[in-house]
């Protein structure tokens, strides 16, 4: 059995670390690089969106999981991202491929896949320039783009077939996992730049104590109330999943805006 | 499992389903090509022999001469592949998102700081016709 | 609700149709031939295993749906297959990927793929030697190359999904689902050559019947019993899980050997 | 849920599971490189070099170098990949499978005439020790 599973909640996107207005943003970080140097875990599991970059609209896997031993940051259209090459977790992301198909998960399996700013930026939020990332990185990559994405119910139930897999792992490892994305957000149409905060709150609130009542959150839902976006946060529910019934909130952040975007933070960890 | 479109009364807002990726195909596909330099160059040079690359319809072409960014929604765009378009010509995307909004960049920022556009009035079709 | 989801399993791969030997099991394909001109459906389903021709060990997805217009046979080593382009069926494929994923099935969908003999080589002991491939194909790719392939019962439940969403379709459309591989094979090692003619005979029995037995059946077991590439019998099962619990069989065939399998085939129909 | 290995007492089979999946990687993508024609006319020209594109270990060169099809097997090939080296050779899949099961061709045909191997005495380790 594993010790542990805690979780982070991480939803920033497209940040750039060096302008002022992000400053409040980088600075709730402070508690959470500081949590995770001090519980040093032995691999992130890190639930993400690819935007463009390793997927294309010639192929969408809903699940997508990262098998290798290394990942190089994407080319965006810029050059790759400045940052260390991330290092996987063959052995363990190979166990819970295995183990959630068994599960009857129908996970794409990938040996060969770049990782855009969807998986790095909350890295630089979480470790920020190190020569080298320090904990090896499984990506669970989820098809948020192409409607319809996995419903909140599937997440949270992929997140609990991943944390049968990780207890069953032949070593005891201490991993954590984040879900990353939304909160309420709308980049597109005459509508951009909805903010949901009443909805975002309620999210917040319940995610630690009745993921089962936002799992059932209908994908029209989030698109109506939280932006056309704000749907990304069914990734969260993988994480929520992954972790025990009973959880305790760490720490919490909320912000609007950066950029478009409503920014949630949280930090959970398993109650025993 | 029926697949309802009930989202459609959504106002604003293109839902990025299965007839959007249909009609969006080309374009987008066009927009992410242009992650790359080469692709970057070519279409710098020449934009109309480069956008014939791809099969995109008169409208699509039309919308991205235009750098029309609603327009390219109604094509079936979708606002991560066309923001690469964005990126390639330096365009910051808050512009592009103030121009969807239709207003002007400085309100649209100062909505944005402000906290947003409220849902109250923004959540049917119905509340914007009353408008 | 549509009127009719009749079911062939296929079981010929890697078949050269020229070579003599083969001329048994071309001539039991005459009943088959006929049968789908008097049905002439609307679309045919095609449940196969691409065999490292779109797919690698790069990306493996466990299930993928192909929705585009066309699919260009695949260049196997010897240029591309010399029949014709394999026309899809957008629309209908389009919805079967988004109900089955609100339905919880984690499909991938694929705008751009090459099939390779595993797709065309069904078609053509089908349609023989066509200008034209007469009627529209939504490819359904399954993994059963990397271990593990989806359960046997993950796939007949699959397939009543299939069924679920073709019945939401909004045109009434006569659909015909093809379950392609198997029967017991081993193409590898010093078992290669194994072949199980009872446990064949009992899949074959039991397929119309007791569906839901099979569907237990342990991936351990296909290895052990049927082989190492037997497994691929559970894409049979995708199609069966397609049809109606009740079914009544119109045409049943088996043969050993070709090359090296053993191959089964059989047409089932709905009873209504 | 725990991923059981018990079908590691299938006798003379390699199941093509992560440990062999991983194991094999570069091979196998070897293998499928061959399905192009430029690179088969590398690897033609100059083995040596070609094989070295991919980060294989010695023994999985060697095997490549020998044909030795068990060989490939057990450093990670998998058998539909490995098709696509005796594609590229010319060799007819049958000569493959004969290789791989110790028999002479003839009699490997002549037993899979005969309605293939049997499952009796075929389907443990200890079966086979026995022998
Ligand atoms: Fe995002
Ligand atoms: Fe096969």
């Amino acid at each position: 059995m594993m010790s542990h599973v805690p979780l982070l909640g991480l939803a920033v996107d497209h940040a750039k670390k060096e302008e002022e207005y992000f400053k409040p943003v980088f600075n709730a970080f402070d508690v959470s690089k500081k949590w995770i140097e001090d519980i040093n875990p032995d691999a992130i599991i890190l639930v993400y969106n690819d935007h463009a970059s390793a997927f294309s609209l010639d192929l969408i896997p809903t699940f997508a999981i990262g098998c290798a031993a290394e990942f190089m940051p994407a080319d965006e259209g810029f050059g790759r991202r400045e940052v260390p090459i991330v290092p996987g977790y063959p052995e363990l992301a190979w166990h819970i491929a295995q183990s959630t198909i068994l599960d009857e998960f129908d996970i794409t399996i990938v040996n060969k896949m770049d990782v855009d700013h969807g998986l790095t930026v909350p890295l630089s939020l979480m470790f920020g320039e190190p020569d080298e990332w320090p904990i090896p990185i499984i990506p669970l990559a989820v098809n948020v783009i192409q409607y319809p994405p996995p419903t909140g119910n599937r997440c949270l139930n992929l997140g609990k077939s991943i944390k049968r897999a990780v207890g069953s792992f032949p070593e005891n490892k201490r991993v954590v996992i984040f879900g990353t994305g939304g909160m309420s957000h709308q980049l597109q149409g005459r509508r951009t730049g909805l903010i949901n905060q009443e909805f975002d709150t309620n999210y917040l609130d319940k995610f630690g104590s009745a993921p089962e009542e936002l799992a059932k959150i209908p994908h029209e839902d989030y698109l109506r109330l939280a932006g056309s976006e704000g749907i990304e946060l069914v990734m969260w529910l993988v994480a929520r999943g992954a972790m025990n019934e009973r959880v305790r909130e760490i720490h919490r952040h909320y912000h609007v805006p950066i950029s478009n975007t409503a920014i949630g933070h949280l930090i959970l960890e398993n109650e025993i | 499992m029926a697949v309802s479109k009930t989202y459609l009364d959504i106002p604003g807002t293109f839902v990025f389903d299965a007839e959007h990726s249909r009609l969006g195909y080309p374009l987008n596909m066009f927009c992410m090509s242009l992650s790359k330099e080469e692709n970057r160059s070519a279409f710098t040079e020449d934009c109309k022999s480069y956008m014939n690359r791809f099969e995109m319809t008169e409208a699509q072409k039309q919308s991205i001469r235009d750098r029309n960014w609603n327009m390219m929604l109604e094509q079936g765009g979708n606002i991560y592949y066309m923001l690469k378009l964005a990126g390639a010509d330096g365009t910051p995307y808050e512009q592009v998102y103030a121009a969807m909004s239709g207003d002007e960049p400085s309100d649209y920022r100062s909505m944005m700081i402000g906290g947003g556009r409220l849902p109250e009035g923004n959540l049917y079709k119905s509340d914007w016709a009353k408008k």
